[in-house]
């Protein structure tokens, strides 16, 4: 019983984390804002599901991928996001100011 | 007791959903950095669907081609960033 | 006619994205448009094969030692696909490798251009 | 359930085939064809053909979006003011020509998922190498089982076809695209 109240919290968190991304990438003004929120909550939002899918599928030889994938989306979606902006600004594009609409 | 399988195929249905909501980003741009930044957030998306998946339908080999994804889904975005700028150096 | 998309939505799919990839192919002048064309009207056609071989509430078809369980998918669409998989990247490509080369000798990968660029 | 994340997906699969096809700028296309192989990659997963939905992320959403975009990197792109390609009409009857006689197909087809379909009823097929593959071949992945033992030559030739087209490759950019 812990364990499916547990699997809904952390569902919720990660279905209301990758709403807040998706919004955040819609609705911010340029690349660079659009590139923070996208690692931020994304990553938050991919790693709360992740742990509720660890928890459902319980303890197994399995769930180590699941743990796997947490790490690895941790490490990798700033990282992206990283390269991402850079080649933004290398390709000269200003950031968004207040100024500008 | 909560149905887990339908909880976790709801949520999976919603992620969906909001790949199709992100893929405006994509389609409208307007800078190719932008369509690079959305496209990653979906590949985000696709990993997590497909972990959910494997959860809900208890097939735990989907969970191999999740984390193909997921390597898949960083090496495609560096590799665009790196494509589009003329001087390299991204990292 | 909204039951019968509920049923066979993946062969619905299957319809649109064949006749989106072959409009691309006949109406976008870039021969790399024309590429990712073939790209959209292949995978569409996986898409059917692979639909034909589900069955609801199946499993993969990976049969354990001892037997039993099941219903199990059908493999044989599935391995068909898989050929047709890497065949299709290495006609992408030969196709790609040539476009670079009609680049190199035109200057140009418009359709139209080319056509009077050769005609001369 | 599983059926509302089919049809979500179904209509994430369409968006982004209609986005790939209208898009002007060839990098944009690109980008959306990788979205779509991805999509479609899961759709695959959906209907329980995991190899089918590896293959197709390695090689729809990797392989062919880095030859796409190193063909990109070695040619030009069309940089116009538009953003949506210029629709071609007659194209466009054409391919509604195709899909309407297709679509007229769709009442005569069994339903997806339906058990008494034929190719997956029919048990001298279908039954037969799902029963015999592990006593003939040792391999529990049915999928493997035929496609490296039961039709073995058939993926040799596959090989020889790969192989054929790297050849072919190198013989038409004379090993100029691999500095």
């Amino acid at each position: 019983m812990l364990v499916s109240v547990a699997i809904v919290v952390f569902l919720a968190g990660g279905v209301f984390f990758t709403f807040v991304s998706a919004v955040g990438v819609l609705r911010l003004p340029d690349v660079y804002t659009r590139a923070h929120t996208a690692s931020q909550t994304d990553t938050l939002g991919a790693g709360l599901t992740l742990v509720a899918v660890a928890l459902a599928l319980g303890l197994e030889t399995t769930t180590i991928k699941t743990f796997l994938l947490l790490i690895f989306i941790f490490i990798t979606n700033p990282t992206a996001a990283h390269a991402i902006a850079r080649a933004a600004y290398e390709e000269g594009i200003e950031p968004w100011e207040e100024t500008d609409d | 007791m909560i149905p887990t399988t339908g909880l976790l195929l709801g949520a999976a249905a919603v992620f969906v959903v909001l790949a199709i909501a992100v893929l405006y980003r994509a389609v409208r741009g307007p800078t190719t950095q932008d369509r690079v930044l959305a496209i990653n957030v979906l590949g985000t998306n696709t990993v997590v669907i497909l972990a959910l998946l494997a959860a809900a339908l208890d097939v735990p080999s989907f969970l191999d081609i999740a984390l193909v994804y997921a390597l898949l889904n960083f090496l495609v975005a560096v590799a665009i960033s790196k494509f589009t700028v003329d001087r390299g150096g991204v990292m | 006619m909204i039951e019968l998309l509920a049923t066979r939505w993946a062969y619905a799919v299957f319809v649109f994205v064949m006749a989106t990839g072959l409009y691309v192919m006949i109406g976008s002048p870039n021969l790399v448009k024309k590429v990712i064309g073939l790209n959209l009207f292949q995978s569409a056609v996986f898409l059917f094969f692979v639909a034909s071989a589900y069955v609801a509430g199946g499993s993969p078809a990976i049969v354990p030692s001892e037997g039993g369980g099941g219903p199990y998918v059908s493999p044989l669409p599935h391995v068909i696909v898989l050929t047709a998989i890497v065949v299709g990247v290495s006609l992408t490509a030969v196709a790609l490798a040539l476009i670079v080369r009609i680049h190199r000798e035109y200057g140009t990968l418009d359709e139209s251009v080319l056509r009077e660029v050769t005609d001369e | 359930m599983i059926e509302y994340v089919a049809y979500a997906l179904a209509v994430f699969v369409v968006l982004t085939a209609v986005a790939t096809a209208l898009l002007r700028d060839v990098l944009a296309a690109i980008v959306l064809f990788g979205a779509y192989s991805l999509g479609m990659a899961l759709l695959y997963t959906l209907l329980l053909a995991p190899d089918v939905g590896l293959t197709e992320a390695v090689i729809g959403a990797g392989v062919t979006t880095l030859l796409l975009l190193l063909t990109i990197a070695r040619t030009v792109r069309p940089s116009g003011d538009r953003t949506a390609e210029r629709v071609d009409p007659r194209a466009l009857f054409a391919c509604g020509a195709l899909a309407v006689v297709f679509g007229l197909t769709l009442p005569g087809l069994p339903a997806v998922g339906d058990p008494n379909a034929p190719i997956v009823s029919y048990e001298a097929v279908t039954g037969y190498y799902l029963s015999n593959s592990y006593a003939d071949t040792g391999v529990e992945n049915t999928v493997t089982a035929v496609l490296a033992a039961y039709r073995g030559f058939d993926t040799f030739g596959e090989a020889t076809v790969v192989f054929g087209a790297g050849v072919a490759t190198l013989v038409v950019l004379r090993r100029e695209v691999l500095t």
